[in-house]
């Protein structure tokens, strides 16, 4: 498939030059779609299992997340069409999902994770939690993940 | 080791409440600081590490952390303090010099906080900045004091050269090597957007940063780091740096360990061996020496290029100042003695010199009283922390102002003073890669834009307060000034009447 | 001069803010008039004074002696006056002395005695000083300002006189009986300072050699300016605008010869941004002046009338915050605070308009 | 495929320039039905669209009618877009039929209840229906299902009891997934199939034997190289001679392509009906896609029937975007398979050949195929199965694995194996 007509809205880029490996975004991520009020309550004692995933390896580090892609291949492989794109947005309604995990097959990224749940769950760049703002990305010390149109 | 003198200075405070164990604090300290215990799942700390640089506190998502200054004391005693004791104790342990960093933490007096603003009432306007121009474009170098007409008598125009600013305020030195590239770049960055100039340092010119030279201010230091002909010619001006404020008459010396391959190219020495600038210029061992180097410097630039002596506020400063003024030099930078280093003995840095505010007022009368004020700029620096400070200095005399340790507060610094560590958590003062890349330029040079331009909003509110529109009719304006709780001799060398007089 | 101190600070010991009022009579074709006008014009604005000073200058007044420096000099005491002829004979040949003719006025009281030299350099102290006449004869007046307690030079120009005293401008005229003077060109000055110090020599108009100035503002960059003239031999030692703003003009004119458009475009200079949409000469020029003599741009309010031999120049700040008019009327010009000031000596001008800041009106006679 | 390209010279250049009033027929009413009306309306909002279905219900996922049963989702979840999706793609429905017959002619079809429907461009999805080998008194068995539809399902599901004996015939995907899906609604499960293991078609013998453990942990019964001789009353007999009694029987050895339609009217066929990158028939303005086509795997190069859903989507969106007037390719078809049961999670793809590259975990394996020095498939199974698409991608791109950390990716598929600038173009520009 040639990817034509992409769809211009601001996405999340990651830059791993200034990734400090600080995992930050991992937690911003997990609190910002825990739907509780404070960070401590959503998190304390809590193995997190945030949307976007920090890959480290001798000092180099970056984090990962949905790439929100034109022709997502997710959505094409879900059997369930519980994955659809919105505006771009790739977006995922979980009481529709049964857990196959073909999504996970096709994601070139791999940027989609069972919750605990065994359920899909996926970046939706914060629209679908109380944040609005990808958190990941106003939690990151050093602007090394950016919420941009490019 | 057996008995171990020292306790820790702080404590590291965990709200268990607060604390997700996100071991963020622990992968951002680069004094290991903070470790993850798997068994109790609770992150612990190792006080005797902490150097109360904050990273860990500023970075802590839930605010769980705080550092605390220990209460552990030694039994009071005002001539005996604890850390005079300390410093004992170390010297008993080392049998080496001391050594600090940033400016004297010494209570001495500040005298930018002894002096009020003035503003207008009644018998003349204030000018609001927002509905009249407020100018704070300033030229540095040398004036012409005789003008010139050509055979059809219209003015030659021509003059000395000159550095144009749009805000009085420039980075003052920091050496590649001292402070990290990203620290550099930022800088450069922000000088470039602001229209202002930042200074190299010693530590010669990265290769990267040719490109920001019309901002840029390429030093000469008795270390010669870095200097060849490409770069005098790539800056906008040369700073002869005699002194610094932090430690007058001592070189300056940088561990080999921070030699990496990229400062040993850009220093042009070898890697890995300790970078040694003399005390002196051993070329220089009199003014009339100083006058061939300046002469020098302007010959290898084909005199397009300002020459600024750049001199510690010592004693006679204001003899040597004019000294200066009469060696060719177009710009003279006084350094007081509360200014910053990357690293210098403690005992200088906190007992040599004097207050720049002083140095200052002398030096500028003392110019007015020769009549050669106006043939040479003034800019000065030494812990200018503040637009009301500038506002100061330039009403005491100074033409611009020299920042460094508010420019390193403005991307991050926490004033920790362990810059000779090494291990800058801020990314600034080290050359660790893991630590520098913590430092984006981007992100750097917006704060230090942030910074300035929000000192100039200020500058001008206060300017049009006392109805004056054009920073040169502060320069000099000792009338704006009062001393409150000063003196007659203090009030007598500022040039300035007391609050209510 | 003693018994002032038992009251409050005199000029030169402190800095006085000032409102005040002026205006200028000017003949092109240099026709003499007497002192009346001046009187009557600023008589309209007696509100703009308070009665603590009030001045005239006059030029063309003194034909018959036009080539000596007339001095007019304030003595308080005889001890002064002494003093300071012993140094007159040192350095001039004192062509002719008198008392300056007054009559008694009830509102004009405390006056000093007040002496009038008619002065030129002896030639060989002029010589050996290496300076050119003008300059020799300025050190003298500002050495004699300066250092002789009690002795106060507050004329020193040729064919030219300034008359002024504590007191309202038009009382201050009937008091020096300026009916008597013939002039082509007179400026006169009335003072509303914000305290009481009414020494004489504060008045105004201030003058060195032949420039006068009369100024209405109170100027913000004051010490900025005096901190740098007073690098070239001035002795500020009024701590008024006036006289500061004369020594500049002094400067830049007569020592640096720069022209008074030159002089306005140093002490009122355009804005940087006005400067920027300029052609490049004339950005090279304004620059330079600008940046050459930075020390000496005056910023806060101020309306000035400067007067020299042939001419006169008025002169607003850049932001013009303080009112100046100016009129015409065949050969004549009429420059004031107000209108009024202009309309009661001359109903119906050719033309009337209001200069703008920083742009300087130069009147000269016809050649 | 040369031939075919030769035999499809018809494609006329004017069914490039589109007309706004062009009639699209959707022959089909499963995923690629859903993929070609998707992509038509990105291009075309006033073009008329007909889908002509012969189950009664709007598109719903086949493979969820196991999930159903087992009370995973509902009749309406299970629907594959949402309700409104016809009619906000301005869809005409016409369910409940069945088409008769193409005439490329008349551009034609006849319905069973005897109308015509005029055609621009066709798409025939018709998908497959169950093989039902021949077995000795099959026909008197009275609880006989398949399980393919959901009426299928429906229909098993109202004569399963607490006390149900199933017997599964075949264990492959449709065949296991139905017995994880009714497990707890019956009494016993078994599952017989001819082949040696289960999952034959997807799994290592590895692989095979994980799950076959796990479905016997479950409980169910598996009888492996085994097949039914013979059904007498309430008992198979198997050619071992085991005897298996049951109450339900489920057929699900495999299933056939429905290619009738498009071999009727002369289109190319050979196991499935034949199509070419664009998804075209050999028939001009006649597009195939789905489970009855044979395409081409783009690993081999080999025709053959994927009948796999994201091929089926990707190749009705491609035949879409061709009927309406682009130029679209779909060249990456390759089998895939993301499957579990009873928690146990298997992910494959590609093909297994060449050097093979083996990790075991505690709760599974990984087996990874490399030939000509590309990933070419794998096997991953249990905990392995995390970021499964960046092998996936591999085999798809057929990266060259000389240009990443291999050995790296083989341990973890991560993003870090892949040099900077590719790791950059991922991260940042890449869509």
């Amino acid at each position: 498939m040639q990817g034509n007509r992409r769809e211009q809205m601001k996405r999340v880029y990651v830059n791993e030059q200034w990734c400090l490996g600080c995992h930050l975004c991992e937690y911003y991520c997990a609190y910002a779609n825990s739907g509780q009020e404070s960070m401590v309550k959503a998190l304390k004692d809590r193995t997190i299992n945030p949307r976007i995933k920090v890959e480290e390896k001798n000092g180099i580090s970056f984090a990962v997340n949905c790439r929100h892609c034109n022709e997502p291949l997710c959505v094409k492989s879900c059997i369930a069409g519980a994955l659809s794109q919105v505006d771009g947005l790739i977006v995922i309604d979980a009481s529709k999902c049964v857990g196959c995990y073909s999504c996970i097959m096709a994601c070139p990224y791999g940027a989609l994770m069972p919750n605990e749940e065994g359920v899909m769950q996926k970046c939706e760049l914060c629209t679908t939690n109380t944040h609005g703002k990808p958190a990941c990305v106003q939690g990151c010390p050093n602007k090394a993940i950016v919420f941009e149109e490019r | 080791m057996g008995i171990n003198y020292l306790y820790p200075d702080f404590e590291v405070h965990r709200d268990r409440e607060k604390c997700i164990t996100c071991r963020v604090c622990e992968r951002q300290c680069a004094n290991e600081v903070h470790s993850y215990d798997a068994e109790s799942n609770r992150m612990v700390s190792d006080d005797t590490k902490c150097v109360n640089c904050h990273r860990c506190v500023s970075l802590c998502p839930t605010h769980a952390l705080k550092i605390v200054k220990t209460n552990h004391g030694f039994k009071d005693n005002a001539n005996w303090k604890g850390d005079v004791i300390q410093d004992i104790y170390r010297q008993a342990d080392s049998g080496g010099v001391l050594l600090a960093s940033m400016g004297t933490p010494k209570d001495y007096p500040v005298y930018w906080d002894k002096m009020l603003i003035n503003a207008s009432q009644v018998t003349n306007p204030s000018i609001d900045p927002l509905r009249e121009p407020m100018e704070t474009k300033t030229f540095l170098g040398q004036k012409s004091s005789k003008i010139r007409r050509d055979e059809n008598g219209k003015l030659i125009t021509k003059t000395d050269p000159q550095l144009a600013l749009n805000i009085p305020i420039m980075f003052s030195a920091m050496s590649y090597g001292s402070i990290s590239y990203n620290a550099h770049k930022s800088l450069a960055l922000a000088a470039q957007k602001l229209g202002i100039f930042y200074n190299t340092g010693e530590g010669g010119l990265h290769e990267d940063f040719y490109q920001y030279g019309k901002n840029t201010i390429v030093q000469v230091a008795s270390g010669r780091f870095g200097v060849h002909p490409e770069y005098l010619n790539a800056g906008a001006a040369i700073e002869i740096k005699m002194g610094q404020g932090a430690k007058p008459g001592i070189g300056g010396h940088l561990p080999g360990s921070k030699i990496g391959e990229d400062i040993s190219k850009t220093r042009m020495i070898p890697e890995h061996a300790d970078a040694i600038s003399p005390a002196p210029h051993h070329d220089i061992y009199s003014i009339e020496d100083l006058r061939q180097l300046v002469y020098t410097l302007k010959e290898a630039t084909a005199y397009t290029k300002p020459i600024i002596v750049k001199v510690a506020a010592v004693h006679n400063i204001s003899a040597i100042a004019s000294g200066i003024a009469r060696s060719g030099a177009d710009i003279i930078a006084i350094d007081g003695f509360r200014g910053g280093t990357g690293a210098a003995p403690a005992r200088t840095r906190d007992n040599v010199g004097i207050p720049i505010e002083l140095a200052l007022a002398s030096v500028d009368t003392r110019l007015r009283q020769e009549g050669i004020r106006n043939n040479v700029s003034l800019v000065v620096g030494g812990s200018i922390r503040s637009s009301a400070d500038v506002i100061k200095a330039i009403a005491l005399g100074a033409d611009a102002i020299y920042i460094a340790t508010s420019a390193l507060l403005a991307l991050g610094c926490h004033l920790c003073r362990t810059c000779q560590s090494g291990k800058c958590n801020w990314g600034i003062a080290t050359q660790r890669p893991e630590l520098v890349k913590r430092l984006n330029p981007e992100v750097g040079s917006e704060r230090l834009v942030n910074l300035i331009t929000a000192w100039n909003h200020e500058i001008k509110e206060m300017m049009g307060g006392m109805g004056i529109n054009s920073i040169e009719a502060l320069r000099g304006n000792r009338l704006m000034l009062r001393g409150i709780g000063l003196n007659e001799t203090e009030l007598q060398i500022l040039g300035i009447a007391h609050a209510g007089q | 001069m003693e018994a002032y101190h038992q009251r409050l600070p005199l000029e030169g010991e402190e800095r006085f803010p000032s409102g005040c009022a002026i205006s200028g009579i000017f003949s092109r074709a240099g026709n003499r008039f007497s002192g009346r006008s001046a009187i009557t014009s600023i008589s309209v604005m007696h509100d703009r004074s308070n009665g603590l000073g009030g001045g005239f200058a006059g030029y063309g007044i003194y034909p018959e002696y036009k080539d000596f420096y007339a001095f007019h000099i304030f003595y308080y005491g005889n001890e002064a006056k002494r003093m300071c002829e012993e140094y007159l004979e040192e350095h001039f040949d004192l062509i002719n002395l008198s008392k300056i003719p007054t009559e008694k006025h009830h509102n004009i009281t405390d006056e000093p005695l007040i002496w009038r030299y008619f002065v030129t350099p002896l030639p060989t102290k002029l010589a050996n000083s290496q300076l050119d006449e003008k300059e020799y004869t300025a050190r003298c007046v500002i050495h004699i300002n300066s250092v002789i307690k009690g002795a106060y030079v507050f004329s020193s120009g040729k064919n030219m006189g300034v008359f002024k005293a504590v007191g309202f401008p038009e009382d201050v005229g009937e008091f020096y009986r300026l009916d008597d003077y013939k002039g082509y060109s007179w400026t006169v000055h009335g003072r509303y300072p914000t305290n009481t110090p009414g020494w004489w020599g504060g008045a105004h108009p201030f003058a060195l050699l032949d420039y006068s100035v009369v100024h209405n503002g109170e100027i913000s960059s004051y010490d900025a300016n005096r901190r740098f003239i007073e690098m070239y031999g001035y002795n500020c030692t009024l701590q008024t605008d006036t006289e500061v703003i004369t020594y500049m003009i002094d400067y830049l004119h007569r020592r640096q010869g720069l022209t008074l458009e030159e002089v306005s475009h140093v002490i009122a200079a355009p804005f940087w941004s006005t400067i920027g949409r300029k052609s490049e000469e004339e950005q090279a020029e304004y620059t330079y002046l600008r940046n050459t003599f930075a020390s000496m741009l005056i910023t806060g309010p101020f309306s000035i009338i400067l007067g020299f031999n042939g001419g006169l120049m008025a002169l607003n700040d850049r932001l013009k915050l303080r009112s100046l008019v100016a009129a015409e009327k065949d050969d004549m010009v009429y420059l004031a605070s107000e209108e009024s000031a202009i309309r009661i000596i001359e109903p119906n001008p050719d033309r009337v308009w209001h200069p703008s800041g920083g742009k300087p009106v130069i009147i000269t006679l016809n050649k | 495929m040369a031939n075919l390209l030769a035999s499809k010279g018809v494609r006329t250049k004017q069914s490039y320039s589109r007309r706004d009033d062009m009639h699209y027929v959707i022959v089909g009413n499963s995923i690629a039905s859903v993929g070609c009306i998707e992509s038509i309306r990105k291009i075309d909002q006033t073009g008329t669209i007909s889908v002509i279905g012969d189950e009664p219900h709007p598109c719903y996922s086949r493979p969820l009618i196991s999930y159903l049963l087992e009370n995973k989702t509902t009749e309406e979840k299970m629907t594959y877009r949402n309700d409104a999706f016809y009619e906000q793609n301005n869809v005409k429905l016409m369910l409940g039929k069945r088409v008769q017959a193409i005439n490329t002619e008349t551009k034609q079809l006849s319905i069973d209840d005897g109308s015509l429907v005029d055609y621009d461009k066709l798409l025939i999805a018709t998908g497959s229906c169950p093989f039902i080998p021949p077995m000795k008194n099959l026909e008197s068995v009275k609880n006989r299902f398949t399980f393919m539809t959901l009426d299928d399902a429906k229909n098993l599901e109202k004569v399963l009891t607490k006390e149900s004996r199933v017997l599964i015939i075949g264990a492959g995907l449709i065949g296991l997934k139905c017995a994880e899906g009714i497990r707890d609604r019956v009494k016993t499960i078994t599952v017989v199939d001819l082949a040696s293991r289960v999952l034959v078609s997807i799994l290592d013998e590895a692989g095979s034997s994980l799950v076959e453990k796990k479905l016997i942990s479950e409980g169910i019964t598996c009888i492996l190289g085994d097949s039914v001789k013979e059904f007498v009353n309430s008992d198979a007999l198997l050619t071992s001679g085991r005897v298996v009694g049951f109450d339900v029987l489920v057929l699900a050895v495999g299933v056939r392509p429905n290619v009738s339609l498009v071999k009727e009217a002369g289109g190319e066929v050979n196991r499935a009906i034949l199509i070419d990158e664009t998804c075209q028939t050999s028939l001009a303005d006649v597009y195939a896609a789905g489970d009855c086509c044979e395409s081409i795997d783009c690993i081999t190069n080999e025709r053959k029937v994927l009948a796999i859903l994201p091929n089926a989507y990707m190749q009705g969106e491609t035949a879409g975007r061709n009927m309406a007037g682009e130029d679209a390719f779909f060249d990456k078809a390759m089998a895939m398979n993301a499957i579990g049961f009873f928690g146990l999670h298997v992910i494959t793809a590609g093909i297994y050949q060449g050097s093979d590259k083996l990790f075991t975990t505690e709760s599974g394996y990984k087996r990874l195929f490399v030939q000509d020095g590309k990933l070419v498939g794998y096997i991953l199974i249990g905990d392995t199965i995390n970021r499964a698409g960046i092998y996936t991608s591999l085999v798809r791109n057929k990266t060259d694995l000389a240009t990443i950390d291999f050995d790296l990716i083989s341990e973890e598929p991560l993003l870090m194996a892949f040099a900077k600038k590719e790791r950059a173009h991922k991260l940042g520009d890449a869509q």
